[in-house]
């Protein structure tokens, strides 16, 4: 059974470099929280942080007090930089 | 995904029948041939093509390889981005595609091909598609110099 | 021929090494891969292609062939002009090539394409090469169209 | 041996459809004074005349009282339509 009171974190390029993992688990709350529990357990992350945007489920979220309930998926994407 | 929905809505400005032909985020060499061949009709008087190819340079320091990673909503993206275009422009055919995964100097890494009776309306679209791409596309570069040194570009 | 030189004065301005990698006006079918193999260059970051086809209709009529009919001097003015195009954009390769003699509806009657490390100069100067070749290259068109009618194009 | 009073003429594209012939020749002069004699033998020259723009010796030639001497070519070239 799936642990009930977090969510998970996709990072991808950047992000995922500084973190060190491609998929993280991170306990529920707001999205700023969860950022800020990721900031504390990689510092690395501290400087990629401003730079990324996020999902939330799939869906853009600019709302830094967005709640992120558990069993949700956040997705942290760096700038891109395609063609 | 949804993330460039909203971006998106503010291009979209008619529901015609959509020119999209080709549409692809492949972790293979892009294949030009079968692009222009996909755009290919007789009504078209102007087609215009952009490749964007790994370049052997950037800030002034030599490319050794890089890679490009993408989203797993990147194909979806780029159909999003192709069909915003079409109902943007007078198009007889559009096809993009965007190269993921190792490539090398000369690699393309993005093909973009519209057609149009026209070639003001072509030039203009295949501008628009390749900028648009670029805003919205989830993809992201990794670039490792002769130097040994590497980045992730735009996330310096 | 020195027809455009009073034309082209206006557009050179610098006297860099020149990007000019084929010009021709030729009897025979375009070749796009040949062109396009001949502005391969690892500087390049955009290569933008624009190929100019017979479309099936014009004017609301429907198209059967067309031949276009080049002055002698066609090849030395398509050389100057790709010169000033050269001299005038920061381009790595330029290729551009005009077909006479008589087509068939999709065969291509103009292709340019030029190479640059950045996307917004080689639109531009994509999209000059091919209104300056428009505007200045002696080259004729006589369109016969499906009900039996024809025109020489602009002079009727 | 050539005829040392008379200029030759090419014509290209709807300026050879209307005379029906890729060259003639006519008595030197002026530039207008060649244009009208075309204009005289060859009626249907007359719509396409002021459409044309000319060679005088492979030098474009924008002076109608430009002196066309024994021997000159003029190029008589409708509206480009190349691409």
């Amino acid at each position: 059974m799936p642990d009930t009171s977090t969510v998970d974190v996709h990072l991808f390029a950047a992000a995922r470099a500084a973190v060190g993992e491609s998929s993280v688990t991170a306990q529920a709350g707001t999205l700023t929280a969860v950022l800020d529990e990721l900031c504390e357990r990689f510092p690395s992350f501290v400087a990629v942080r401003p730079r990324c945007s996020y999902l939330l489920n799939e869906i853009a979220c600019t709302d830094a007090q967005a709640a992120v309930v558990a069993g949700s998926r956040i997705d942290v994407l760096p700038p891109f930089a395609g063609g | 995904m949804v993330l460039p929905q909203a971006d998106l809505a503010q291009y979209a400005n008619n529901g015609g029948m959509s020119a999209v032909r080709l549409v692809e985020v492949v972790d293979r060499p892009l294949n030009l041939e079968v692009m222009q061949a996909a755009v290919r009709d007789d009504r078209a008087g102007a087609v215009v093509t952009f490749s964007g190819d790994v370049r052997n340079h950037d800030h002034g320091k030599s490319v050794d390889r890089l890679t490009y990673e993408g989203h797993p909503s990147a194909g979806d993206v780029l159909q999003q981005v192709a069909e915003s275009i079409a109902a943007e422009f007078d198009l007889i055919a559009l096809a993009v595609a965007h190269r993921v995964g190792d490539l090398a100097v000369g690699d393309a890494a993005l093909i973009a091909i519209v057609s149009s009776a026209h070639r003001d309306v072509a030039f203009a679209a295949c501008t628009a598609l390749v900028d648009r791409t670029k805003e919205l596309l989830p993809v992201w570069k990794h670039q490792v110099f002769a130097d040994g040194t590497d980045e992730w570009v735009n996330c310096a």
